[in-house]
This record gives structure tokens, C-alpha cells and sequence, in this order.
């Protein structure tokens, strides 16, 4: 399994913290997991938006495969 | 290093003593605090929310580049999460070196890395209704 | 702004929260302690000689500056003379400002002003006898 | 008169903290006020030399005058 996991404006939009997808039997990039959770609503989340995987920060274009952990968020304001 | 994430306050002098660095000459530290007023909205709560598993990996990725490169003996960070008052302390960074030129850039790279790279949001809340903090950016993850 | 010269020992986060500046988001302070070894010297004891009246005028010119240029809200300087043991504080600069950065600007540019003209002179004494520390002469006094 | 004061190699070098002097006729610079106090030891003096007057920065050519006080040191290393 994947583990999705969405944090503040993204959580907030797309209503949940963290759900889990099936794999796919074809390579997968971060842009294909956000097209299957967010799908008409992709539009509506914040620009840029940020994508880590395994907690370490990635992009859309990154490889996720089964067992990762993808996280998608908005810029952050540490500090 | 020492990273700690918690949601209560913390004594800034107790946590640097707690460590007793020897041979360092130069300590140099931050510390951050909730602003009260954002614009002409009077804040009276701060909300963070944090990725925690990400938030400690991230900080001691960030810790560990700063010690390396600004050859820091030590370096200690202590962020808090949860909700907040104006004027409360989030954030401590405290780095120990031999010369105060690395301390002053080892701990302002932590600070700038914190600001742009670890996993937390705020949301201030105000009379007039609660508003995300705009995040920021870095480079490398545009 | 608070200059403080004394023989004494400090609590750096007591005298900082002594001073309560209110709508500071940032907070840089430095501590400079007596380095316990010069070169292969183990130093027992420093000796800080100061010309008080000088000291007290140059370190407010110099927190004035510092305030200034890099909108300080509040400025602590707590310089120690007399007789040292070596990894005790011998100064603490803490600046309170708006933003980071000018936090960190500001507490540097007075560390780095204490270092070239404030009017303090350090002898070393280690068993192998006692040393001046060599000083620092900015370029516009040269 | 004019207050003379000296401090650490200075100090050591030449002896005494403090000293005062009747002012000059003349007027008079700082470099003069050395020749007084020095004489031949002023070759033993640290290079450079700092000096101050009435408490601030000075140089070996700014001027001294009744009243004032002139310090004489090495380069200082505080913090």
C-alpha cells in the first residue's frame, strides 16, 4: 500500500489527513498519486504545491512505489 | 544534537546549560517568538500544526548541514507545536562553536532552513476570524 | 538599552526576560566565554583590564549604532572584568527586533564592535606564565 | 591641566595609570602629549598605538586642550 498523507490548506480541502491507495502494477510518479486523491479538485489546492515522500521533500515528478509514504502540503513557515 | 518537538514552553538558558559544551567560546541563539498582532488584527491564538515524523528528520537533516558546515561543537533546537498565545516562545536555536563568526552563520542557516524547509503551518486566529501564515518556498523545491 | 560592566557571573535568560520587550518576534543573543586553552596553553586565569568611563561611552555608541542600522526594539550588553576561570561568560549581547534578520545583523555588528573597540585588554596566565591577548585594530583607527 | 592615562602594555611599559600634565602654551596635538609622557621609551610602545580623548577614539594628530583626558593604550580585544 501507499500512505497518503495531506497536511493544513490540503488537508483542509481535500477533507481527510491521511488515507491509503493500492499501488499500481505501472510505475507511479507523486503527479499520478495527486490526480487519483485530488482528481477535479487539484485545481483548488495551493500553489505551489509541496510533496514529500518518506519525509524527505520531493517533487511532482519523484517515483512513489509500494510501501511509501507521500505527503502533499503547502509551503511551510517553520520558526 | 538535541531536536525536541513539544507543545509546551520551554527556559532557554536551562536547555543550553543542560548540555555543558566545553571549549566553546562563542553561543550564539535564537529565539522566536508569536507575534500579537499580524497587520491590524490583534492575534490571540497561534496554531501549529506539524508532520512530525517529517519535522524531527527534517530538523536534524537541517542541524547536521549546519554542523558540518559552520563547524559547530553542538547545536540544539526546540520547536513547539500545538496552539499558542501572542508573545509565547516557538522556537530555540542554539548552536555552539569556537569563534563567534561560525556561531553567528551556523545558527542564522538553521533559522533560514527552519523558516523554508520544516514541515510546519500556522494558522492565526484573530477577533476577525483565523488566517493561514503564507508559507515559503526554497529554490530547490519550486 | 541596558550596558552593564561588572566583576559578577550572569543568568543570560533572566536578564533577558528582566527586560520584557514586548512585539519582538526575534531574539539573537551571543555568550562569549573564556576559552580554557591558547595554542598548547591551559589557561587557569584571565585577567580583563578595562577603562571603565571609555567602555561604558563606547558601548553605548556602539548599542546606538547597532539600533539604528538594524531597527533593534532593545539592546543588553553585560560585559565581566576583573579575574576569570577559564569556560566562564565573559559577555552577553542580546537584540530584540521585528524579523530574523535584522536580529542576527545587529547582534553581530556589536559582538564584532566589542571585539575591535571597546576598551578592554585580556591577559592570559597559564602555568607556563601570562600573555596579552593580541587586539584588534579596525581600519578607521590604524 | 590635562589627565593622562595609560593601560595595559602601556601602563606596564611606561609604569604608572595616570598622570597629570600642565597644558601647553602652544596648542598642542596627541603625538605631542607622547613625546612628553614617553621620551625614549616611546619606541618600546606597542604598534599601533591607540588613543583616545575625553573617552572617544582619537589619533596621534588630533588635537588636546585644558581639561581634556587622553588615554593611551594598545589595540583592545573585548567580547
Amino acid at each position: 500500500m501507499i500512505t497518503v498523507r495531506c497536511f493544513a490548506t490540503v488537508r483542509e480541502i481535500l477533507g481527510y489527513a491521511m488515507r491509503e491507495l493500492p499501488p499500481s502494477h505501472e510505475p507511479q510518479l507523486a503527479s499520478d498519486i495527486l490526480t487519483v486523491i485530488a482528481g477535479e479538485r487539484a485545481a483548488d489546492l495551493p500553489k505551489p504545491l509541496l510533496v514529500a515522500i518518506n519525509c524527505e521533500h520531493a517533487s511532482l515528478t519523484s517515483p512513489v512505489k509500494d510501501g511509501d509514504e507521500i505527503a502533499f502540503f503547502p509551503p511551510v513557515s517553520g520558526g | 544534537m538535541i531536536i525536541r518537538l513539544q507543545t509546551s514552553d520551554f527556559d532557554p538558558e536551562r536547555e543550553a546549560q543542560a548540555l555543558d559544551v566545553k571549549g566553546a567560546g562563542a553561543r550564539v541563539s535564537f529565539v522566536g517568538t508569536v507575534r500579537d498582532r499580524a497587520q491590524d488584527r490583534r492575534i490571540e491564538t497561534l496554531e501549529i500544526e506539524h508532520y512530525p515524523e517529517m519535522t524531527r528528520a527534517e530538523l536534524t537533516r537541517i542541524g547536521s548541514a549546519a554542523q558540518t558546515a559552520h563547524h559547530l561543537l553542538e547545536v540544539l533546537i526546540i520547536h513547539r507545536y500545538g496552539r499558542l498565545q501572542g508573545n509565547e516562545r516557538i522556537v530555540l536555536v542554539t548552536v555552539w562553536s569556537a569563534h563567534r563568526a561560525e556561531a553567528f552563520a551556523g545558527c542564522q542557516a538553521i533559522v533560514d532552513a527552519l523558516k523554508t524547509r520544516a514541515p510546519f503551518w500556522k494558522k492565526e486566529i484573530s477577533p476577525e476570524g483565523a488566517v493561514w501564515v503564507p508559507g515559503h518556498t526554497p529554490q530547490d523545491l519550486r
